[in-house]
């Protein structure tokens, strides 16, 4: 599938929404930026429920939308599942009639979700009769996601799906839309402001300020970046993409083999060899100028220091480059001091923390 | 003295000008409510507070003597209405209604209802004793009384209607249409009784008025024929 | 023969204002707690309450009226019982007037409301009350704006049915001018006695002043509603 | 003087609940899409619709029955037009009865279903967009369910307003037994007709078939209700 | 003021809410459990919106419900905050018009909360003239709370406010409850089921599963158990109270003491000697049995293990004393093996991330 290429330009009272851009049809782009900055306005817009002054979208080759030419594919017609940021759901319909509203007006030939899975995943077996009155704030959250994945989409448009869930219910949600979009290629585009989501599940980025796109690119190469607000952000880190290279059955580690070197992180249910996306944090990377001794710290790694940037007073970002791959590590400046940093600087790179993705 | 009558929609024009006249060489103030008989019958019976009752037939005031409400011995007849067929058309001939045996003449016929009117119950009986009664039933439209059956006809939805002589002599020259005076020996006479209602001397000072001749001139006027003149052939 | 209107038109025109808004304020007064406790209520028999409600609608307005009258008559038992106490009878007052209207109209103003009420959010109410408003504060400041329409309905739905209130007002109100003649009854009386012209006047002048107001009433409505729902775009 | 009813009360109710049903039937069909155009235009002269809709209300029925007769009779200008067409007119049939109905019901069907419409969340109609759901498809299925409530009070308030309706019925419909006597005239003669009896039992019987009609209605209203408002315990 | 006492039965469907416990009536309680388990359900029993089979509840002396005795003070009567999860605003009123509503109904002697303050910290200004309808989703959270501060309520009862807020606006508005309940002694029942959020506000900790409470105590006893639920979150760690030691100007650090020793952190604007909580993720404690050299990590500190945990396979949740104050480090069994841990072992636990927290 090719690309999505849009263009809106919508004035909301004070607010207008003016972008202009594009990402890839596939994988998940997060849409972040603050409370207000016009991210689900922006989703709207996707989904055709707005009337922007000025519209163009192309998805996967088909025009959805081009106002300088009076072109206009209603919502119906766009196969999309749309998860509203306040659930939106039918009130007079019963759980079960909500899944599966969309889904009955779907062609049988077009369906791609079942039915028993999404109910399975989302845990809502016991919710089907139930009014959406009757049901907690993340249970109504559930099966708005539900609904959405059951009107088997092409395109997955999901506004703070996760926002009222518990990390048990993220914790198998997400792995489900990753896979989802993995398995059926379906492109998902997500807004969330939370950041661990965010690295979590994201593919490209797009920073959304004050109706604007600050900046869009592959995850990686954005979370690499030490000029843009979300490495000031406290969760800041890279993530890198490596192999599964062996396993320790008796201390039930597995070691990860990436251009950078190998890394052991606690056992990785994958075949050998198989892609595996983990993240250090930059506030989980600490720099040494020699390898430490008699220390918990399983992964150390020769690093050459790229750039360094000051956050705030006393604190700096190092952009360090793993024999091509980056990583970012937080310190202080008394660490930069004692340790004589500059761009250049030869040492180790101690990751205490590494979170596996997926 | 405000003196009230209750009077039947169908001498409502001549109930009016009566009371001008009357007011003029009386003290007492004279206020009309108009309905028709069958709710004023109702209203009566209920304690309504009138003096006098105007009736457009003969029962209602007698029934009200009997049960009591009325002053008895009080009630008199003090017009006898004059049943017309009448036709907008001006140039149509409706003399001696013959036209009412050509049924291509005419879709519908208003009459009053025979069961609340008495000029309806008139209407009936010229038709029956023409024995067009029965034959004419999916052409005839019921008025609730006179007025309703009125209307039905000058809207020209009945091109044919039994009405009031009084309602086509109120109409002006150029819109008077063509009509036949139904004589009233085709039909029993459409006697119009009044009762009184309380003894009180504004109440029996009208009533006095009304057999003045001054008040028959005014009744005659109006289409009606006065009780005590002869019934026309 | 048109001629200005008559003092009494105009006193009915008066009296016929002073009981449709007497009657609206009334319904408000009786019908709004009413469709509260029917939108709220979990009673069992609430369905027998709102057929109750319902029912003066399907009798012909005249017959309601008779049955209004009857009971009001000195012989009914609300004529008896308020005979028993001394007090003034309701039938041929204007008082009576008002109380035919309220019963007849009472639908019309009940059930708009009733709908309005049930479709508040339980979520609203309670977030009220946890910012200290009282129950009925809470309906002054949370129920009635959200029940606008339903208001708005319910005031135009009664004001102008009683406005055109005919059979009811006609049968406990006994036409009397000046006191229980209302403007529908003069209309009727004129387009009876064939006063087409004044007819004429009277209606179009009640149909330009019920639009105006109507007009105004929903064009107030409208601005509220407008800003409401721009939500998005 | 009550005995069973005649063949014409039966014929009058069966006319009764057929021009009750249909004109309920015609008044859904046109009302709902008007009310759902008034409740989601933002036309400038949406305000102008909203009165002239109301209007019918103003006038007294029998008086509103008379201008349309006069419109439907061969001067006026739809009989007029149909006459031109060679249409059969529409005066004393029963299509007129329903004609009439229709315009003077019209509001307590538009009023209540556009009250319940634009109380429709915007975002419920975007997710059913959003879930492949056409326009009708979406009124259907959204759109209908919310506004439930406003259905049950349009029909109901229609329906019980047509067996009531009395005026515009009388006036336009002639009163032919078989064809446009209604139940209403029917009880309305019997009342005039002093025939209290007769008057009584019709009466009674429509009471009470309209209340337990009624009753039902509501009640499977109800359940369905409280399913919904069980919100919280 | 005294506790907070209350016993709860409510039958909701299936599910029955059956809670009995108390929680002091100062500081920020927070209710933690995972979707559905009856947060909201307890905190509507709390705030008079249920009526409970069987209630019982005592705020400060006062007796608020109770059931056996037909005694009951309607919600309007109890002078409390509420923030609901779905906002529940006015739609009908303007925002100002919304924040206004309880404050206009409080006597003026009553009035706790300066109105410009509120706006000015919920950055509402530019809102005040919208409809609820033309807001986003946090906007009109922000706006929710809001209205509630406004009630001057003497207990504030608040359900997930912040989970549609970005890190941004959550980083003004946390710090403000904090002060808020720290100087006016408003107490706050607070929902969450954000880690980070329950780490940072809570003083007392009530966990909910199945409507039912499992456990109930102050946060730094319940972070420091290692046998709860939440231990196994990523985000387990110990909270540490300390005092400000001194200031290091030139490498814009603070010193910090605590009973078991002593932390730099980056800067802490605070006066020497103030009071001052801190966090340290369990993940973020390595172990080593030697103080490691020339490595960027500042916080080496002497301890005992306490106790250990298995978490799952292959890792380990080790409870240490550090001179009577407990800390949380996850390790490996693989460092456990390499470093010979046992309960009474004597080592150093090298802390890299302190997290400060006010
Ligand atoms: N109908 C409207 N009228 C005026 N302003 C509006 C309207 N709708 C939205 N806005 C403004 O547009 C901006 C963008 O709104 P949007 O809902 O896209 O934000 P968002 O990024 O989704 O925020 P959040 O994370 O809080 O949901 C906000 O500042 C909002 O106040
Ligand atoms: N009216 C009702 N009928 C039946 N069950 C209900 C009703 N209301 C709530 N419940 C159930 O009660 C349980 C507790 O609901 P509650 O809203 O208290 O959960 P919660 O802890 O606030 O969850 P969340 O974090 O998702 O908001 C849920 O399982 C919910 O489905
Ligand atoms: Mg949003
Ligand atoms: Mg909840």
């Amino acid at each position: 599938m090719s690309d999505i290429q849009f263009r809106f330009k919508l004035p909301l009272g004070r607010f207008e929404l003016d972008t202009d851009g594009q990402f890839p049809a596939e994988g998940v782009t997060v849409l972040f930026g603050r409370s207000g900055s016009g991210k689900t306005s922006l989703l709207r817009c996707l989904a055709g429920l707005e009337q922007p002054r000025d519209a163009y979208l192309k998805v996967g080759g088909e025009i959805w939308h081009d106002t300088s030419r009076g072109l206009y594919v209603p919502s119906r017609q766009r196969a999309i599942g749309y998860v509203f940021q306040e659930g939106a759901l039918f009130p007079q319909r019963r759980v079960i009639n909500n899944l599966l509203y969309g889904y009955q007006r779907t062609p049988v030939a077009e369906r791609t979700a079942d039915f028993d899975q999404v109910v399975q995943l989302l845990g809502l077996q016991s919710l089907l009769q139930r009014f959406p009155m009757q049901l907690s704030g993340g249970e109504k959250q559930r099966v708005a996601i539900g609904r959405a994945l059951l009107n088997s989409p092409r395109l997955l448009l999901m506004d703070e799906p996760l926002a009222a869930l518990d990390r048990d219910h993220k914790k198998e949600i997400l792995p489900f839309l990753e896979r989802l979009h993995r398995h059926t290629h379906i492109p998902i585009v997500y807004v969330t402001h939370n950041f661990d989501e965010l690295v979590r599940i994201a593919d490209h980025l797009v920073l959304i300020e004050e109706g604007r796109i600050l900046a869009s690119g592959p995850l990686e190469e954005m979370l690499a970046r030490v000029d843009l607000p979300i490495s000031r952000d406290v969760d800041a880190g890279a993530v890198i993409d490596a192999q599964v290279l062996s396993h320790d059955e008796e201390f039930h580690l597995t070691r990860l083999k990436f251009a950078g070197g190998e890394l052991l992180v606690t056992w990785v249910d994958r075949e050998l060899g198989s892609d595996i996306r983990v993240r250090i944090h930059a506030k989980d990377v600490s720099l040494a100028l020699e390898p430490a001794v008699s220390s918990s710290i399983l992964n150390i790694l020769p690093a050459r220091v790229e750039e360094m940037q000051v956050h705030g007073r006393g604190r700096l970002l190092v952009k360090l480059d793993l024999n091509g791959v980056p990583l970012l590590a937080r310190i202080t400046r008394h660490s930069q001091h004692r340790l004589g940093l500059e761009v250049g600087s030869k040492l180790y790179a101690q990751v205490k923390g590494v979170a596996v993705l997926v | 003295d405000t003196l009230r009558i209750a009077v039947a929609s169908n001498f409502m024009e001549p109930a009016r000008e009566l009371v001008r006249q009357f007011e003029q060489q009386s003290p007492h103030r004279v206020t009309l409510s108009f309905g028709s008989t069958g709710k004023l019958y109702a209203q009566i019976s209920h304690g309504a507070p009138f003096t006098l009752f105007l009736s457009a037939d003969r029962a209602r005031p007698q029934l009200l003597e009997k049960q009591g409400v009325a002053l008895q011995g009080s009630v008199f007849t003090y017009a006898y209405g004059r049943l017309a067929l009448w036709s907008m058309d001006s140039a149509q001939d409706i003399e001696e209604g013959q036209i009412l045996q050509s049924p291509d003449a005419f879709r519908y016929l208003a009459i009053a209802n025979p069961r609340l009117a008495p000029y309806g119950r008139a209407a009936k009986e010229v038709l029956e004793s023409r024995e067009l009664w029965s034959s004419l039933q999916s052409r005839i439209v019921r008025g609730e009384n006179i007025g309703q059956t009125f209307q039905f006809a000058r809207s020209g939805n009945a091109q044919l209607g039994f009405v009031a002589l009084s309602q086509i002599l109120s109409l002006n020259s150029d819109k008077k249409g063509s009509y036949w005076l139904v004589p009233e020996t085709q039909h029993a006479p459409i006697e119009q009784q009044a009762v009184l209602l309380k003894d009180n001397g504004a109440g029996n000072d009208f009533v006095e008025f009304m057999h003045s001749s001054e008040a028959s001139n005014i009744i005659a006027r109006y289409g009606y024929r006065v009780a005590g003149s002869k019934p026309d052939e | 023969m048109s001629d200005l209107l008559s003092s009494d038109d105009v006193s009915a025109l008066l009296i016929t204002l002073k009981l449709a808004g007497i009657s609206t304020l009334i319904l408000l007064l009786l019908g709004t707690p009413l469709a509260w406790w029917m939108a709220r209520t979990r009673f069992r028999f609430k369905a027998v309450i709102e057929a109750l409600v319902a029912l003066p609608l399907v009798l012909p307005p005249t017959v309601l009226g008779f049955y209004l009258l009857v009971v009001m008559g000195p012989h009914g038992w609300i004529g008896g019982a308020l005979q028993a106490l001394g007090a003034p009878s309701l039938a041929f007052t204007f008082s009576g007037l008002v109380v035919g209207s309220v019963i007849y109209s009472l639908p019309f103003v009940v059930q708009p409301l009733q709908t309005a009420f049930s479709s508040i959010g339980e979520r609203t109410l309670e977030a009220a009350s946890t910012l200290r408003a009282s129950p009925m504060d809470r309906f002054w400041s949370v129920v009635v704006p959200h029940a606008r329409g339903g208001f708005i309905t319910a005031i135009t739905l009664g004001f102008a049915h009683t406005l055109g209130e005919f059979g009811v007002v006609l049968m406990i109100g006994g036409n009397i001018p000046g006191e229980t003649q209302v403007l529908s009854i003069a209309i009727y009386d004129h387009v009876e006695s064939l006063q087409y012209g004044q007819a004429h006047i009277l209606s179009g002048g009640l149909l330009v002043f019920s639009f105006v107001l109507l007009f105004l009433v929903y064009r107030s409505n409208r601005s509220a509603a407008l800003l409401q729902r721009r939500e998005r775009s």
